[in-house]
């Protein structure tokens, strides 16, 4: 490592100088405000940097990193969610009765963590960054520890996603006997070169099972819905988001070559194809009926890993830009819904069930359209972000030919259309007469700040646009 | 020496089946440890006493000590008298005792074989793990010194007292 | 200049998403100036584009904002494409789009929901234009739905009556039965020819085996004959009435009905592949024209009877373009553009002075209260009537009849038919004029206003010189508008005219004094009521489609329905909906909170995995 | 020396037995033990395959030297967020800490 590797290291590095630069500014003076503005200038300054790294492109620094476009498309991804929830959690936590200000310092190391994901070459920067970004989501997850629910989300995940990182570091010692290196460039040499390697391959499937927990995969999933709804808001969304971008960033960049390599019945691709089908149809199952709209997002994002597993699957040049495109949208329509449900609520009062969003409309119409927006572009309707998602992973599906996988996201997506309809239908139904407006939860002296107003706006420009004008993001997505 | 092995190993397994099977924690808490140490005589005697001495000192010294603290801290209840009474019976402390004796004493062979011990391997000296780590691991030197932050900065938040454990709110 | 061109559709837009978003928070006075501004900027464009291109003809100039998506061959742009076609469209709708716009800040100045009424109408503009103006089949379509949505909303645009929305769902209904049609033609024509792209399909059209160009342009067809109302699906239009007379003026007279006969001559390509269809829109067009001239006749509301009119002159440009005579079509168009657009408005001042009264039995002598309103809509009739040599509807009337006999494609029946609608509708034009302005005078409250004289007069002054840009060759062959569209639109082959020509004219001129002539013994003398029985009741009720279809299609329909509830069909989706719900109680069992319960599925799932691997 | 097979079904079984006490245990704080069992047989992995297979590199021994590391940091949270478990629960037994399930 030299001095020339560092600039394009500089959107990692600037987050993580702002966490410790926090911590200082606390020795001297704590302030929520001033701590979630040095968060957010550290994020800020994290997306200036990366015009610096997209100057180096393809520049491996030190065997542990490679920022190439597609570290960069992800860490913009990435970066973005980041600078979103720390602005969500401005609002959300203002009434938490508790120090608030270590909130922001550890969402940065978080997002440092995932960036180290999405950018790693080498197991050790992988298992790093997977726990660095672990051990700050058990924190963030439990935060208001005077909520039980949020305590109990807490426990559930650092135990489980505990195991999955065992699991993961099992795998690695497995593939380190395999092959004697800890770097994923020679791991690819190594399952090309013996594919039917079993001490191998059993180690790969171990590491599955870590991105497979983290990522909510079928049969791995049954942390979501819990965590999801236990959570205090902006942490599911980060869950949602940074979480899952990360882990399927690596994943893209541990296993997308191995995947084209290898021939459509390889037993990679079986799984990989098992795995896709079974996210896809219990996690729109499993959303169906469900009456909390936490839960069901929880369900709805199982579903979505599914799809994009079906990009990854696929392969080929579709799937470089399907993937990333899938992510932006995905990211952007499930921010989008979070941040609705979160300036609608507090640590102590969220606005989870259905129910509560009955007739939201008549009251925070700007609210209930963007809400609305959100869950189309989930669903995959046209002029959406998510409808084009959707369409460059059918593409890519159709391209390499995986009918079985392009069938069931076909027939899923309907089935997620009805539960998503169904939640829109409540947003927009009459208040019943005789009866209370609104139920309670909808109590806040509601003043929305200009930044969270502006942070929606964002999103909501940004949902439309990626469905109408992806021209010129498909060019900065699409990595050579 | 690969007699010592079998019996390190066989230690670990015995120990981390009492670890699954004991009912009360501190039981398994501490065939837990007696499991850890007889991994680093496993280490040892595969010529990694460096990692063989941290196994010890942080995995069954210093995190142990943490999960030793957090189920007293637990016990904190009506029935800490009775726990305290069963700190003195013998099935708490006779198995992890003899099973520590057994590796004392594959330890103490250990040492005094030393002298002619070869089988250190040509690398994996302190030194040179040491060059390792602050050359092409200094990112991830940088990156676990965060992940201890991270730890440091979450264990101190969620460790502090209740707001309503201390009116003042805060510390 | 012509870089404008983004602007016309853009500005509407605009005007919409402002009335939408932040039009709550201003006041009425800013709305309504937004909602005609907006549109009035729009027509300044558009003459400015006209202005440009008489300057400096570039032939055809396209613009393209971004591409939407590409995926092989499949790559729809925003791409606006401007031709002498389109040009005209665009004036027309920008133009009396304005005129209305204007007239309708008068007419629903008391509405309390005036913000709503010009957020729709603004959108209507919007995606009309980019109906028009659109370089691809997807924005042709996205353009086409849009009108079709927002025809939807303002007929139900006083939703608080039941029969309002019902005649609106009835519209959306039945058009989109022709959508649908449209829309697997488009599709069928991607898949035939590769591109979506209206001109390289018209290049790749004469490459189309018949068959294939029969599907589409019957197809085609479809979409065409829902929106323009014609048969068999033209029961919606008079029902559309409903909504606001600015609304009828504009989307059910004077643009978006004209749809149908835009799309035809802008696929003229593919149309000319298929003779069969093409003699299919003749023979629509002729039936249609006749039928609702017909009923126009026998009608006692107002609007109705401009509303049969307009189905019957939409048909007269559907027998046009069946016979190959695109020019007479698009110019037929302009003109009824004109004259019908001043005969709704003017009938909507009148129904205003007698307080909402459309029944024409209980009117007369209205031409003393409204002076200003009587010479606008006699000057609407004329020229609906086709008075020779001085109005607009003669000569656009004249040049369709002139062809539809002549044209390789035409027939003397055709023209006859032609003919005897001709007549027709110079009758009931002028039974209109003479029921309610002439004869005994009933109380009526005098109208003043700018906004309503000065588009009635602008649109009086079209209705009359707007026909003297095709002349025919008798009376001198002065052409231009012929000469600007042929770059686009070919003329059809024909018989020489000679002598003939003449004696053509001639039958047109006495089928509109005939029928003035008839009008005038009927209903200025006698004020003959029609009977509320036999044949003026049948066609009083569109020629019974109507209850025809509620006894073909609706009951059935319902009857179906009922007794597939439960049937096998049905059981299948219910069955299908019973099992997912199933397999979500059992998930969600799954789902049961216990962490132990959570990790043990983890392992089991990676030995799963691992055992998976083995066995392989 | 030892086979390697022989090392690589002891960590295999240690992994095992930390899984299982993943599963059964109801204590929180042993769950939380299984987790760490599990890391370490992952460490006698890595230092097996370095000794048998790579004994040039330093891979393993600074993999199982960071490991170590993480493994200090999730128990210190761990134990911080079981012992929030017991404040708001009174108790830290998982089959009765799911007031979030369907």
């Amino acid at each position: 490592m030299t001095w020339a590797d560092l600039p394009a290291l500089y959107p990692m590095l600037i987050p993580a100088a702002t966490a410790v630069l926090l911590l200082l500014t606390l020795t001297v003076r704590r302030d929520a405000r001033l701590a979630a503005g040095v968060a957010m200038a550290g994020f800020i300054a994290g997306l200036l940097a990366l015009a610096a790294s997209a100057a180096e492109l393809s520049h491996p620094v030190t065997m542990l990193l490679t920022v190439d476009r597609f570290a960069v498309v992800f860490w913009g991804i990435l970066l973005f969610a980041g600078l979103l929830v720390s602005v969500f959690a401005v609002g959300y936590f203002r009434t938490l009765r508790e120090p608030r200000e270590e909130f922001y310092l550890l969402w940065l190391l978080a997002v440092v963590g995932a960036m180290v994901m999405a950018a790693s070459a080498h197991f050790a920067a992988f298992f790093l960054g997977l726990e660095l970004l672990s051990v700050s989501l058990y924190v963030l997850i439990a935060y208001p520890r005077m909520q039980s629910r949020a305590v109990e989300a807490g426990v559930k995940y650092l135990i489980l996603a505990g195991a999955s990182s065992a699991f993961v570091l099992f795998g690695m010692a497995l593939t380190y006997a395999a092959t004697g290196t800890l770097t994923f460039a020679e791991l690819f040499t190594h399952l090309t070169l013996f594919p039917g390697d079993v001490l191998l391959l059993g180690g790969v499937v171990m590491i599955l099972v870590g991105v497979g927990f983290k990522l909510a995969l079928v049969p791995f999933h049954f942390w979501t819905p819990d965590v999801y709804e236990g959570a205090p808001l902006p942490v599911t969304a980060a869950v949602a988001t940074v979480s899952k971008g990360a882990a399927f960033a690596l994943l893209t960049r541990l296993l997308l070559g191995v995947i084209q390599a290898q021939p459509g019945h390889s037993t990679l691709a079986v799984i990989f194809t098992l795995l896709a089908l079974a996210s896809m149809i219990v996690g729109n199952l499993l959303a169906l009926a469900q009456g909390n709209l936490k839960r069901l997002l929880a369900y709805s994002s199982i579903a979505n890993m599914g799809y994009a597993l079906t990009a990854f699957i696929a392969g080929g040049d579709a799937a470089r830009v399907a993937i990333p495109y899938f992510f932006a949208g995905y990211i952007v329509a499930v921010l989008a819904a979070f941040g609705v449900m979160t300036q609608l609520s507090t640590p102590e009062h969220e606005l989870q069930e259905v129910e509560d969003y009955r007739g939201l409309a008549w009251r925070y119409p700007w609210s209930a359209a963007l809400l609305t927006v959100a869950l189309l572009s989930l669903a995959g309707i046209p002029l959406t972000a998510g409808f084009l998602g959707k369409f460059f992973v059918l593409t890519a599906g159709m391209a390499a030919g995986r009918w079985t996988l392009v069938v069931t996201l076909v027939l899923t997506s309907g089935l997620g259309l009805y539960y998503y309809l169904r939640v829109i239908t409540a947003l927009y139904q009459a208040p019943l007469e005789g009866e209370q407006p609104t139920p309670p939860p909808l109590h806040l002296p509601h003043r929305l700040s200009v930044l969270t107003g502006l942070a929606l706006a964002v999103l909501a420009a940004l949902l439309l646009l990626l469905g109408v004008y992806p021209s010129p993001v498909l060019h900065l997505l699409a990595w050579p | 020496m690969n007699i010592i092995f079998y019996l390190a190993a066989a230690v670990a397994i015995v120990a981390t089946l009492l670890v699954v099977t004991r009912l009360n924690a501190v039981h398994a808490l501490l065939y837990l440890i007696v499991s850890l140490l007889a991994v680093a005589v496993v280490f040892y005697t595969l010529g990694a006493p460096f990692v063989a001495a941290l196994e010890v000192i942080i995995y069954a010294g210093a995190i142990m000590v943490l999960f030793v603290f957090v189920i007293m801290m637990l016990n904190l209840g009506p029935q800490a008298t009775e726990t305290e009474r069963g700190w003195a019976e013998p099935e708490l402390w006779f198995g992890p005792a003899l099973l520590c004796g057994v590796l004392l004493g594959e330890v103490i062979y250990l040492i005094l074989r030393m002298p002619t011990g070869t089988t250190l391997a040509r690398v994996g000296t302190p030194e040179q793990v040491g060059v390792a780590l602050y050359g092409p691991y200094l990112l991830g030197v940088e990156l676990a010194s965060l992940l201890l932050l991270a730890g440091l900065v979450g264990a101190y938040h969620l460790g502090r007292r209740a707001p309503h454990e201390e009116p003042g709110g805060g510390v | 200049m012509f870089s404008l061109l983004w602007l016309a559709p853009t500005l509407p837009l605009a005007g919409f998403l402002i009335l939408a978003t932040v039009g709550a928070r201003l006041p009425r006075r800013v709305n309504t100036a937004l909602g005609v501004g907006s549109v009035g900027l729009a027509a300044l464009v558009s003459l400015l584009l006209a202005a440009a291109w008489a300057a400096a003809p570039p032939g055809a100039y396209t613009q393209t904002l971004w591409t939407w998506l590409h995926v092989g061959t499949f790559a729809p742009g925003i791409t606006f494409y401007l031709d002498p076609l389109a040009l005209v469209m665009l004036l027309v709708v920008t133009g009396v789009g304005f005129l209305i716009h204007v007239y309708a800040a008068w007419y629903m100045q008391d509405d309390p929901s005036i913000r709503r009424f010009f957020a729709y109408m603004n959108l209507f503009v919007a995606m009309m234009v980019v109906l028009v103006l659109a370089d691809n089949l997807p924005l042709l379509y996205l353009g086409w739905e849009g009108v079709g949505l927002c025809s939807y909303l303002l007929i139900g645009f006083w939703y608080r009556e039941p029969g309002n929305v019902k005649a609106a769902m009835k519209a959306f209904l039945i058009t989109r039965i022709g959508d649908t049609a449209l829309i697997i033609g488009l599709f069928l024509l991607f898949a035939q020819l590769g591109t979506v792209q209206i001109q390289a399909l018209l290049a790749a059209a004469p490459g189309l085996t018949p068959a294939a160009a029969t599907w589409a342009a019957a197809l085609l067809l479809g979409g065409a004959v829902g929106k323009s109302a014609q048969l068999p699906l033209q029961t919606w239009l008079p029902d559309a009435m409903a909504g606001p007379t600015p609304v009828s003026a504009l989307i059910h007279a004077a643009t978006m009905v004209t749809a149908g006969v835009y799309l035809i001559a802008r696929m003229h390509g593919i149309f000319t592949q298929a003779p069969g269809v093409m003699t299919a829109v003749a023979v629509i067009g002729a039936v249609t024209m006749l039928m609702a001239a017909c009923s126009a006749l026998a009608q006692r509301d107002l609007k109705r009877v401009l509303a049969y009119s307009t189905m019957s002159q939409v048909g007269m440009m559907f027998m046009a373009l069946g016979v190959g005579a695109w020019t007479a079509a698009i110019f037929h168009f302009m003109t009824h553009a004109f004259f019908k657009a001043l005969l709704f408005l003017g009938a909507g001042v009148v129904i205003h002075a007698l307080g909402g009264e459309q029944d024409v039995t209980k009117m007369g002598g209205l031409r003393k209260t409204l002076p200003g309103v009587y010479w606008a809509l006699l000057i609407g009739a004329l020229s609906l009537a086709g008075f020779p040599f001085v109005t607009a509807g003669f000569y656009s009337k004249d040049a369709i009849l002139y062809l539809s006999w002549t044209a390789a494609r035409g027939a003397p029946w055709l023209w006859a038919l032609g003919w005897f609608t001709a007549f027709l509708t110079a009758v009931y034009a002028f039974r209109m004029i003479f029921l309610v302005f002439h004869g005994p005078a009933v109380q009526a409250h005098p109208v003043r206003d700018a906004r309503v004289s000065v588009p009635l007069g602008i649109l009086a002054v079209l209705s009359v010189i707007g026909g003297f840009v095709l002349l025919p060759r008798v009376l001198g062959g002065f052409a231009p508008f012929a000469a600007f569209l042929r770059p686009v639109l070919p003329e059809p082959p024909q018989r020489d005219g000679g002598i003939f020509e003449v004696v053509l004219l001639a039958a047109s001129a006495v089928a509109s004094l005939g029928g003035i002539g008839v009008a005038y013994l009927l209903f200025a003398r006698r004020r003959t009521t029609s009977p509320d029985a036999g044949l003026a009741r049948f066609w009083r009720q569109g020629w019974g489609f109507d209850a025809l279809y509620d006894r073909l299609v609706v009951h059935p329909y319902l009857w179906l329905a009922q007794e597939c509830r439960h049937d096998v069909v049905d059981a299948f989706y219910h069955g299908l909906a019973d099992v997912c719900l199933m397999l979500n109680g059992w998930l969600s069992a799954l789902q049961n909170g216990r962490v132990r319960w959570y990790a043990g599925a983890l392992v089991a799932g990676a030995v799963l995995l691992l055992a998976l691997l083995v066995w392989r | 020396m030892v086979p390697f097979a022989w090392i690589i079904l002891v960590s295999i079984l240690l992994f095992a037995l930390g899984a299982i006490a993943l599963i059964t245990r109801r204590n929180a704080v042993a769950a939380l033990m299984g987790v760490e069992l599990m890391l370490n047989a992952a460490n006698l992995n890595f230092v097996a395959a370095w000794r048998y297979y790579y004994p040039d590199h330093l891979d393993a021994q600074v993999a199982v030297l960071l490991v170590i590391t993480i493994a200090a940091a999730e128990a210190a949270v761990g134990l911080a967020i079981i012992l929030n478990l017991y404040r708001r629960f009174g108790t830290v037994d998982l089959d009765q800490i799911r007031l979030m399930r369907g």
